[in-house]
């Protein structure tokens, strides 16, 4: 697992690669948790492109972050997400909390 | 329904061993020539159960995890099995969106999950006994029928 | 000498699993950072190992197999057993070319291999209760402590 | 698994991919012998490049072929082997009778 954000203007855009889950959901918490803290942007988007797994330990994290960001008024989105992430997503209701961009 | 192959795996119920738990499961059901679709719903399913037994079954303490998985003519049965803790309201513990720890950012959405990707999710589960998963899933095998 | 993961692994006693059973403990393997090397010295020894059950122990009957893997600090023990017939001179056993079914083209090369893959290879076998080979190698972290 | 061949003039090619071991072994001596029983070619080379894994169970494989192929004054050679089988045909004194050619 692999993670590391880039900043452009006002978005700040996370990469993951590899895997997410219970195993690898500590470290990814701490390096958002981190990011966020840090601050300095208005938007996150978070590019799920490299992700070869998500589970449901995954929709828990993400959910976190949501509720950070939104305490700061921070808006949260996902780009690139796989086909079984999509389904994921899709069955959770994810996407009615962190939108989809191109 | 003829039982063709299977395998038993115990090991170590922590999380380093859970990447290697769901491709072991899903390298043995390519045997049935599943859809790379269906490899992936096998994979979470596998993962969610195992995920369930390290932090609900053992939560701290670390137990032994026990996966059978049998396959038959055109699907796969994967029983998933801790000795730990049990639970007592299986269809409450069913519900989409309930955990008992929220605490840890748990989704509570593993079961929801392992039935929408598996065919059939039942479980069996007895207090301080522990509690085992039995997921049942076709395999088409259209594909291979079209090739042959 | 601290045990830091195990698996156990039990399947059905034909060829078709061979290929699933190397690249299962290859890939539990990978946790001691191992070269390729390594990695393909371990595949060759638990294939002997394996087709031995097979092809010997149970010879045209179907039995189990059992593999125990225990990761140390630096090295793994890899312990195969089947319930077969068991053999008697294991010395003469593990002579280069010694084999006892010339007819099926066998090489007699089988515990040649595991003994020059592995760093040590010990067998235990009754007639009539069945063989167990344990093995060991130990997986220099050399390159890791390089590149951390 | 896969066996296929080349002839090119008098020599046969022999390619093979996948695992040689006691699961494919049996398909590989069928080919190997129907195309010796046809006959046709005075060398016969054994082409290893894919071949992702062989263990002791080549080794008889591969003596069997070259027996049969000595009955009938036919030179056997290998090409492109990898390291690991490299290091399983030097240990099993192969080379002395299966040459390597490039
Ligand atoms: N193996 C288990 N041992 C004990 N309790 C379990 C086990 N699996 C599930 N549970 C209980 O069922 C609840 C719901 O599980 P699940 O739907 O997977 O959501 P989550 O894992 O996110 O909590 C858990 O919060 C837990 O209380
Ligand atoms: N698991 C086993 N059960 C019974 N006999 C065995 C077993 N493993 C090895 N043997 C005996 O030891 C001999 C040598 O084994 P090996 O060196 O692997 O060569 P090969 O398998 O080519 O015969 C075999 O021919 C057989 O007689």
């Amino acid at each position: 697992m692999g993670i590391f954000s880039e900043k452009i203007k006002d978005t700040v855009t996370v990469f993951i690669t590899g895997d997410i889950d219970e195993h690898t959901a500590p470290e990814l918490r701490e390096y958002f948790d981190k990011l966020i803290e840090r601050g300095g942007f208005r938007y996150m988007v978070i590019n799920m492109n490299e992700v070869d797994f998500m589970d449901s330990t995954g929709i828990g994290m993400l959910i976190g972050r949501y509720k950070k960001l939104k305490n700061l008024s921070i808006p949260l989105y996902v780009a690139e997400v796989s086909k079984q992430i999509d389904k994921i997503f899709k069955l959770s209701g994810l996407y009615d909390i962190i939108e989809m961009v191109r | 329904m003829e039982l063709n192959n299977y395998f038993r795996l115990s090991f170590r119920g922590i999380t380093e061993n859970e990447s290697f738990v769901r491709s072991t499961v899903a390298a043995f059901c390519t045997q049935l020539n599943p859809t790379i679709e269906e490899v992936n719903d096998i994979k979470t399913a596998v993962s969610e159960a195992v995920t369930n037994c390290i932090v609900h079954g053992y939560s701290g303490k670390i137990g032994e995890i026990v996966i059978d998985v049998s396959l038959f003519d055109d699907n796969v049965e994967i029983k998933i099995s801790d000795t730990g803790c049990g639970f007592v309201d299986i269809q409450k513990a069913m519900q989409p969106f309930y955990t008992t720890k929220p605490e840890q950012e748990r989704s509570g959405m593993g079961f929801t999950l392992m039935q929408a990707f598996m065919d059939s999710v039942e479980v069996i589960s007895t207090v301080n006994i522990g509690t085992t998963v039995i997921m049942r899933k076709n395999i088409s095998r259209e594909y291979e029928d079209v090739r042959a």
